[in-house]
């Protein structure tokens, strides 16, 4: 049994287990240690992913778990924000009881996430789609005592219960069909002509991943969730999952041939998803709302590179940077309305910049990072995304995103503008300082990987997409 | 080197505008001392005989040089503008005089630009110059709104004469690759007929022919001295020099000849008419230049242009003369009105002056004017004999109203009590009207013949039926003129014939058929931009969250219409049924499962 | 006992499941439409695993992971009900109606 | 050097940012810094070579960005973005040099003004299509800021309208460059390059739908009519120094982008549509002049005489582009536009300068409600006559030497169009004195009787820009030599 | 037409049965133990398709489940009895609808489709099989399945427990408030939610 293979996921699954327990004994005053105790199990994951990166793509645990560029990557993604949301929870949580447990939870969570990046046999993609579903029904609920957030919640629950009733009915007809659950034989069974129960099947899949995905049409929980749940837990629910999820599914419907018309649906999916996501943005009053839908239509652009796989080299690592550029940028986002102790009436950021100028420069450059403003992370992550596209033949799908990037710029300077051009009506009490050192990494990355882009894209057009 | 000619008064100009003079005997020294230095310039440029060349760029060449015609042109303008300074100088009012000199002698810089000009751009250059100049000068006394009108009324009319200008310059370029005059010759048929329209319009709209003429009199709201430059030596005269100066090659389109002397005798008939019935008196003379100046095209026309010249000489001289006595006249009386006027007695001097001024634009023998009319009847006369008689008759118009305002401005009237003229102004005047009887040598048969050989011509020399047929009718006129002023004094004030009076209604329709139309239009275009074009815009953008607002109702018919039909969705609040995201989970699980179903479908479909 | 027979009866639980799962506002039952659904699944799971896949053991493992599935929902389900039950007296869909838009 | 160009301001904005100084400190340290760019600029010109066969990039510099894709930081200068790029530096140090109501947030209002700077000069000195994209986004960064937060009246629905108007403009010029860079192999977003094998010849579909991109971006940018309307509004709203850079300077994006991308790098395909732009153009032309007659506020008249005089830039540009053009006419249509660049650039920020003092006097833009200032404000009076007269184009000033290349240069390829152009500038007169008239002339109306003439910073700001007016009018070789450079090689001459 | 098949037919029939009813009775508690007779009805059939083990574990983990069920509505959802007659749906005919429409394209699908017809030999032990699967090949699944169940158990602890170490579990599981001593940032619920309207 290859353990070494899936060293990130334990020591995560380790650290988990330890805050678990570690968090039954300490005093109450105590809970907060948690945090720098997570931060540790997901530092040395992050040390043994890199450490991943050195090695030959293949696969393992007999085809049921994939060390590729892809996953490997996505679950650097995904710990990167993990760490930042944790950064962010402490003084958050500071009165909740239970605040131990939280970080179990979220570690969990993000374990979640993982396998789903590097899952290969779709039983394994039901249990990751699992774990990581029932760790976000918890965070997204963790204010019990609060009404919104457990509306959140089960409204998060309910959804995804019948998605994965959808996703494992699917499932099941794709190994009533092709006898196999493991990517590497569906790719060579699905050659000969689809069945139409395999539209069937793959169509149940497909919405299956895009609940995690928060893509049309399960979406409906991601701006009750960006609303409802505890900010830092929202900034890790609208990154992680859908991180693993986007490579999942580029897994998946890599698997099948032309004769399936897979890339039209992913298409209509994401042009769907993103004029959603911002037509549902355009109206909003309430910012962590507004989030939400935003994270809805930025799903969506990520769709677009799966719409090309296959088509050429870059598409890959353009979803991999748009997801990088994504996440930091929605942290940061995040981050300020956490430091801001979750002020999240538009009317309530007035004057924000004058206020405090270093969240309002948070703020901005997450709000133009995600419009896609050059030379921000997120102008490179639609460039690339763009490029690809268009290189593919799919230059219509660009330009219905550029229209809803042009819709999107709208609703984020309707925020800007109060921030900026008004003056504070009321002194804005902040949180403290790890929420404020978080809002100011991901402001630092969200720079970062715009003007230093080039490593990193250079990585990752190395990155490969097993099997 | 010969651009010193041109640059020297307009560098000139500057340095009076920014100097600190401010007092009258300063600035008019100054200024006559700048003209005066300037004459002498152009007697030794004309006696050196001076070149100048320069370029911006490659195809951009500018060239100045002193033809026969320029030079005399190039010594007609100092000449004329050195008396009319001094006037200036003493008889406007103190305030902006230092403007009023400077600009002057910008005036007289660029109109000398213009006449030395030896290529398109160029004579450009000078004639939009000149336009500008006149425009500030014509709104010197900024504190009437009016007069701005008046000016911009004239430079826009006269600007749009200036785009015949570019347009011959667009044309020389794209046809010969240079602007040069000497280019001009070259190009074929079709470019050389739009040029020379281009030119033609350019003259015509600078001269104040028909149908620009009405700009002249919105001119005559800038002070006296300004229209006595203006009419005789400057703006106005840069329209006919332009004619004279390029009509050798103009000649060479057919159908320039008769269009010049239609437009020249059609301006003169008018622009006598007008004067006749003018009571003001300003503008009077300012109809008799029009008038003059279409004899003048009359004449190149004709195919005379030395005719032409001598002719602008002398209009020139008594014009001015002419223009600065009804401006002491109507600072005495307060009025430019004629019936106002009438101060032979107080002012024997300048009475007399302004007799052989009037004499002169009457055209009576043996002052010089006479004589160059007359050979405008006679080239006339070799175009046609019939044209003669008409020219005739217009010349009997100008007898007409000569005798009109010399009699009521300066005759013996009842107002005719007290009244005084600065010295300046007197010898300004007696001077110009010394220069009106000096002129008189042109019937000398030897001056003639050295005119003739100086501008390499030979002048006609009239058929006797002629000079008595245009003795006859100037008498006739003399005699009309008479009894108007002697009859009916006030013809014109009021009545119907005040209306004929502006240009026989020539502004009124101007006014009617392009001003109104022009700027309802504008008002239009600028609705049209708010309400349309930017309004496109609104309603996209305005789109956008409408398209929201029914992407929401769409698909929540689909999340809730659907399921339980119209009443169910009536049930929900107003609000609910607005917005896709009701809240309410059991839509979210409904949508989810016709969302599996509708991918199902896309798959089908695209098999 | 044919394949199709198994399935259509798989078919059949699977509808009633989807129906009470949209129909129901308790969300217990709706719960048990959830379950109904899956329980026809796990039912077409077996029956592939032993009529068409010839005794794969993959098959087995399937519906030991439907089976997991329904727990670890019902689980949380239930857990998530008794915390809006506490937070809000709430115990229907339309109960929740707070969060839209 | 160039990169020195960008850099100090960029980096002295941020260093402003930072800073805790008084007011008029931070006054004069942005000028400074702000000055710097003109002088490092000023020095190039110097020394660059206007000789036949010198290269038409100089002062060239490269650093690798993103290889991967072929984007790197490239600088590189020809004639016409040397000479547009000085001038948008002079106009950037009047406009920080012109005394602003900064409201309190002096530190951020030059901050963004420097920061404007540094991306408005990058736009031009650039020599890298996606280099080209950030600075060009950049500057609407800028711009929406200073006019939100420093503009007057509905300022923020009006820089909101701007900034997603022309958002959109360059997303479209995104997708384009995307479009054209992908033809080429390997993938390099480097100017010359592209230019040197015009990547797209022959495919017609794809070479147009770029082509159209470019167009409707840069038609936004500049703007073409009808693509225009969100230009009033922001210049209205804007503050006086704002807006004087907004037509300086931003407009000129767009022309120059025309130029130096579609035109240079797609010109089979640009020749052909040239004439379609060509009727555009008089059409923006004819449309902004008149438009701009019937307007009663002071800013919006002028910002429409933008319209038309963009125009005339695009009329020179089309001309240029045309396939069978007497190659003389053409480089002189060209330069004609060039030259329009820049003498539109200074007469337009004179002017918007002078309305930024008419508001800051009265907070009025209505020009019924004035009258007879030349009895109290003379230099004033002065100062506008002369940006009026050089803006309707009076030989001897700016203005005319453009306008005049441009027509004479087009009318020997689109005689028509050239003629029916020529009636914007006698529109243009007849505004240009209506509203002298009006503000200047007549009786002094008595609310205006306290009216300040212009303080002594004003007019050493103003007399810099208008004697330049007046030396390019004059004597322009200078600008001509370097711009006849870059058009000899643009239009195939020498 | 062999007794297997009859006693598949008639497991089916209860299954499919009693599934029905469970959405018509008007007690939970009746609801459940229906939902439970469905289940045992599917795993006897399992039974009949050699998978005794699946079938017996499903038996015992439903029975188990709807304990549990049937306690959740004993303690506190409304009218355990059902005593009165309940019947609290929406979106009926859709819902409907969409059940039969499920049912309909499955069926017709599940006829038109070619399995590939490969039955289990009898003979082999299925347990031991599956238990080679668990720990062979597909190990990390089944450990991962663990580790979902633990987090499972974790989630419902925390979201369902009243009272912890610290005394009651709830108390500050609220946002920190905007201002001090002020509200949480955010919409308030309307007060009309709790048992709400339940429309027929």
């Amino acid at each position: 049994m290859p353990v070494g293979d899936v060293l990130p996921e334990l020591s995560v699954l380790i650290s988990a287990v330890t805050l678990l327990l570690a968090a039954s004994f300490m005093r109450e005053r105590d809970q907060w240690l948690a945090a720098p105790g997570a931060l540790i199990g997901l530092t040395v994951a992050f040390a043994f992913c890199v450490a991943q990166l050195g090695e030959a793509p293949k696969l393992t645990f007999s085809g049921v778990w994939a060390l590729d560029g892809a996953s490997i990557w996505a679950r650097l993604i995904i710990l990167v924000a993990a760490a930042l949301s944790v950064l962010l929870t402490p003084e958050w949580l500071r009165q909740d009881r239970r605040h131990g447990e939280y970080y179990a939870v979220l570690m969990l969570g993000t374990l979640g996430a993982m396998l789903l990046a590097g899952a290969t046999d779709l039983m394994q993609l039901i249990i990751a789609v699992l774990l990581s579903s029932v760790t976000g029904y918890t965070l997204a609920a963790y204010h019990r005592n609060w009404p919104l957030s457990v509306e959140a919640g089960i409204k998060y629950f309910l959804v995804g219960a019948l998605a994965n009733a959808l996703l494992v009915l699917g499932v099941t007809l794709m190994f009533g069909l092709f006898a196999t659950t493991d990517y590497g034989e569906l790719a060579s069974r699905t050659d000969d002509g689809a069945q139409s129960m395999t539209l069937v099947a793959f169509s149940l899949v497909i919405v299956g991943v895009a609940f995690k995905l928060a893509a049309v049409p399960a979406h409906t929980w991601m701006p009750d969730v960006a609303e409802g749940a505890p900010p830092p837990a929202a900034a890790f629910l609208t990154i992680a999952p859908k991180v693993g999820a986007a490579i999942a599914l580029a897994r998946f419907v890599d698997l099948f041939p032309q004769d399936i018309p897979w890339r039209s649906v992913v298409a209509t999916i994401a042009i769907a998803t993103m004029s959603v996501g911002n037509l549902g943005a355009l109206g909003q009053n309430d910012v962590r709302r507004m989030l939400g839908w935003s994270s809805v239509s930025q799903s969506g652009y990520a769709l677009m590179a799966i719409t090309v796989l296959g088509l050429d080299p870059y598409a890959l690592p353009a979803l991999l940077f748009f997801l990088a550029s994504y996440a930091v940028a929605n942290l940061a986002a995040f981050g300020v309305v956490t430091q801001l102790r979750g002020r999240t009436n538009l009317a309530d950021y007035r004057g924000l910049a004058t206020a405090h100028p270093l969240l309002a420069a948070a703020l901005i450059l997450s709000f133009l990072s995600l419009v896609g403003i050059p030379p921000l992370a997120g102008f490179v992550g639609k460039l690339a995304l763009f490029v690809t596209t268009i290189e593919s033949g799919y230059a219509w799908l660009a330009v219905v995103a550029l229209i809803n990037t042009v819709v999107s710029l709208v609703y984020y300077l309707r925020v800007l503008a109060p921030v900026y051009f008004a003056e504070p009506a009321r002194p804005m009490h902040t949180l403290g300082y790890s929420a404020a050192a978080a809002v100011v990494l991901c402001a630092f990355f969200t720079v970062s990987l715009g003007g230093l882009a080039d490593p990193l894209w250079r990585m990752l057009t190395e990155a490969t997409l097993l099997p | 080197m010969l651009w010193v000619v041109a640059l020297f008064p307009l560098l000139a100009a500057v340095i009076v505008h920014a100097s600190p003079m401010r007092n009258r005997a300063a600035l008019g020294a100054s200024g006559c001392g700048v003209l005066l230095f300037t004459l002498l310039l152009t007697v030794f440029a004309g006696l050196e005989g001076w070149v100048g060349r320069f370029a911006w760029s490659i195809p951009l060449q500018f060239e100045v040089v002193l033809t026969s015609s320029s030079v005399v042109m190039a010594l007609l303008v100092p000449v004329i503008a050195l008396p009319v300074l001094a006037y200036a100088a003493v008889h406007e009012r103190l305030r902006d005089l230092n403007r009023l000199v400077s600009l002057l002698l910008l005036f007289v810089g660029a109109m000398l630009l213009l006449v030395i000009a030896a290529d398109l751009i160029t004579l450009l250059i000078g004639w939009e110059l000149v336009g500008a100049c006149s425009w500030a000068l014509i709104g010197h006394e900024r504190q009437h709104a009016s007069r701005a009108a008046s000016a911009r009324y004239a430079f826009v009319m006269t600007r749009l004469g200036d785009l015949g200008l570019f347009v011959a310059a667009m044309v020389a370029f794209s046809d010969s690759g240079t602007f040069a005059f000497a280019a001009i010759e070259t190009l074929g048929a079709p470019q050389k007929t739009i040029l020379v329209a281009g030119l033609l319009l350019s003259a015509a709209s600078k001269s104040a022919q028909i149908p620009f003429a009405p700009w002249i009199f919105r001119a005559m709201d800038g002070p006296t001295s300004v229209s006595a430059l203006l009419h005789s030596a400057t703006m106005v005269a840069a329209g006919a020099y332009l004619l004279i100066r390029l009509e050798p090659t103009l000649a060479q389109v057919p159908w320039f000849g008769p269009t010049a002397i239609g437009i020249g005798l059609g301006t003169a008939l008018a622009g006598g008419l007008t004067a006749m019935l003018q009571p003001h008196a300003k503008k009077l003379l300012a109809a008799s230049t029009s008038a003059h100046y279409g004899l003048m095209f009359v004449a190149v026309g004709a195919g005379y242009p030395a005719v032409a010249l001598t002719h602008l000489v002398a209009h020139a001289f008594f014009k001015a003369l002419l223009f600065l006595s009804a401006g002491v006249a109507g600072r005495e009386a307060d009025s430019f009105y004629l019936t106002k006027m009438g101060f032979g007695r107080v002012l024997p001097i300048t009475a007399s002056a302004t007799a052989v001024g009037g004499f002169a634009l009457a055209g009576i023998p043996p002052l010089g004017a006479a004589w160059t009319k007359e050979m405008v009847v006679t080239a006339a006369g070799h175009f046609s004999p019939w044209l003669a008689l008409v020219v005739m008759l217009a010349g009997a118009l100008s007898a007409a109203y000569a005798m009109r305002f010399v009699y009521s401005a300066y005759g013996v009237a009842v107002n005719d009590t007290s009244a005084t003229s600065r010295t300046t102004e007197t010898i300004a005047i007696s001077s110009l009207a010394a220069a009106c009887l000096a002129l008189s040598l042109y019937w000398l048969p030897s001056i003639q013949q050295t005119l003739g050989a100086w501008l390499a011509t030979s002048f006609p020399t009239p058929p006797p039926w002629e000079t008595i047929g245009s003795l006859l009718t100037v008498g006739s006129g003399l005699y009309t003129g008479l009894l108007i002023a002697r009859k009916h004094p006030a013809l014109g004030e009021d009545g119907p014939v005040s209306a004929y009076a502006d240009w026989l209604g020539l502004p009124f329709a101007i006014n009617r058929v392009v001003e109104r139309p022009f700027s309802a239009l504008a008002q239009h275009c600028a609705t049209f931009d708010d309400a349309v074009i930017d309004g496109i815009v609104r309603r996209v953008s305005a789109g956008g969250l409408f398209a929201a607002r029914v992407a929401y109702r769409g698909l929540d018919r689909l999340a809730d219409g659907l399921p339980e039909g119209v009443t169910r969705w009536l049930a929900l609040s107003g609000e609910d049924s607005r917005r896709f995201q009701t809240g309410l989970s059991h839509h979210y699980l409904a949508f989810m499962a016709a969302g599996a179903v509708v991918l199902a479908i896309i798959l089908f479909a695209g098999r | 006992m044919t394949l199709t027979a198994i399935l259509i009866v798989a078919a059949v639980l699977i509808g009633i499941g989807l129906y009470g799962t949209l129909s129901q506002q308790s969300f217990v039952m709706l719960m048990m439409g959830l379950e109904l659904m899956l329980n026809g699944v796990m039912l077409a799971a077996v029956g592939f695993w032993s009529l068409t896949a010839g005794g794969l053991p993959t098959g087995q493992l399937l519906a030991i992971i439907v089976m997991a599935v329904m727990a670890v929902e019902m689980a949380a389900g239930f857990a998530l009900i008794t915390a809006v039950y506490r937070s809000r007296q709430a115990d229907v869909t339309e109960g929740l109606t707070t969060l839209k838009h | 050097m160039l990169t020195a160009t960008i850099l100090i301001p960029l980096l002295g904005a941020f260093a402003l940012a930072c800073t805790r100084l008084k007011e008029p400190t931070y006054r004069w340290l942005a000028c400074s810094v702000g000055s710097v760019p003109l002088v490092l600029l000023v020095a190039v010109w110097i020394g660059f070579d206007t000789s036949t066969g010198a290269s038409a990039f100089q002062y060239v510099v490269e650093y690798p960005w993103i290889p991967a894709l072929g984007i790197g930081w490239r600088m590189g200068v020809d004639g016409i973005a040397l000479t547009v790029a000085t001038m948008s530096a002079l106009l950037f140090v009047a406009a920080i040099a012109w005394p602003a109501e900064t409201r309190g947030r002096a530190r951020e209002y030059y901050a963004w003004f420097l920061f404007l700077e540094a991306v408005s000069l990058g736009v031009f000195l650039t020599l890298d299509l996606a280099l080209f994209y950030v600075f060009f986004d950049l500057s609407l960064v800028g711009l929406f800021f200073l006019i939100g937060r420093w503009g007057h009246g509905d300022a923020e629905r009006a820089a909101i309208k701007f900034f997603v108007y022309t958002f959109a403009g360059s997303l479209a010029i995104l997708l384009a460059i995307i479009g054209l860079v992908l033809a080429t192999d390997p993938l390099t977003f480097d100017m010359r390059t592209l230019i040197a094998d015009q990547p797209l010849v022959g495919m017609d579909l794809r070479a147009t739908l770029v082509l159209a991109g470019f167009i409707i971006g840069f038609g936004i940018k500049t703007p073409f009519v009808p693509l225009h309307t969100w230009l009033p509004p922001a210049h209205v709203n804007a503050p006086g120094p704002a807006s004087a850079v907004l037509a300086g300077v931003l407009l000129k994006m767009g022309t120059y982008g025309l130029i130096r991308i579609p035109y240079s790098m797609l010109g089979d395909t640009f020749a052909r549509y040239a004439f379609a732009l060509a009727v555009l153009a008089v059409i923006s032309i004819l449309w902004g002049a008149l438009v701009s007659m019937a307007q009663s506020d002071l800013k919006r008249r002028i910002a429409y005489t933008s319209v038309n005089h963009m125009g005339y830039v695009l009329l020179g540009i089309a001309a240029a582009a045309t396939i069978g053009g007497e190659q003389a006419a053409r480089q002189m249509a060209l330069t004609g536009a060039t030259v329009e660049m820049v003498a539109h650039g200074l007469i337009t920020g004179a002017l918007f300068l002078i309305c930024g003092a008419f508001w800051q006097r009265t907070g009025d833009y209505n020009l019924e409600h004035y009258g007879g200032l030349s009895q109290i404000a003379p230099n004033l009076t002065r100062f506008t006559i002369l940006a009026s007269f050089a803006s309707l184009g009076l030989p001897g000033l700016a203005g005319f030497v453009a306008e005049l290349q441009i027509f004479v240069g087009a009318f020997s390829v689109y005689p028509w169009l050239a003629a029916t152009a020529l009636l914007g500038i006698l529109i243009t007169a007849a505004l240009f004195l209506q509203m002298l008239q009006q503000l200047f002339f007549g009786a002094l109306p008595t609310e205006r009787g306290d009216f300040r003439d212009l303080a002594r910073v004003e007019i050493i700001t103003l007399a810099i820009l208008v004697l330049l007016i007046v030396i390019i009018g004059i004597y322009p070789n200078w600008l001509l030599t370097p711009i006849n450079s870059a058009t000899g090689l643009l239009t195939g001459g020498v | 037409m062999n007794e297997i098949d009859i006693a598949f037919w008639i497991f089916a029939a209860i299954a499919v049965i009693s599934g029905w009813r469970v959405f018509c009775t008007d007690s939970m508690v009746r609801a459940s133990f229906l939902l439970l007779l469905s289940f045992i009805a599917v795993g006897l059939i399992m039974v009949l398709l050699n998978a005794p083990y699946l079938g017996i574990a499903t038996v015992f983990m439903m029975a188990v489940e709807m304990m549990v069920m049937a306690l959740f509505m004993v303690m506190f959802m409304m009218n355990p009895a059902g005593l009165n007659p309940m019947m609290m749906v929406h979106q009926h005919r859709f819902s409907i609808a969409a059940g039969v429409f499920v049912f309909a394209i499955l069926t017709g699908l599940i006829c038109v489709t070619r399995f590939t017809s490969n039955p289990v030999d009898p003979r082999i032990d299925s347990v031991a099989s599956l238990g080679k699967e668990l720990l062979g090949n597909s190990m990390l699944i089944f450990e991962t399945a663990g580790v979902t169940l633990l987090a499972t158990m974790v989630a419902s602890v925390i979201l369902s427990s009243r009272s912890g170490r610290f005394g009651m579990a709830d108390t500050g599981a609220v946002p920190p408030p905007l201002e001090p001593g002020g509200e949480p940032a955010g919409r308030q619920p309307e007060q009309h939610s709790g048992h709400a309207h339940h429309h027929h």
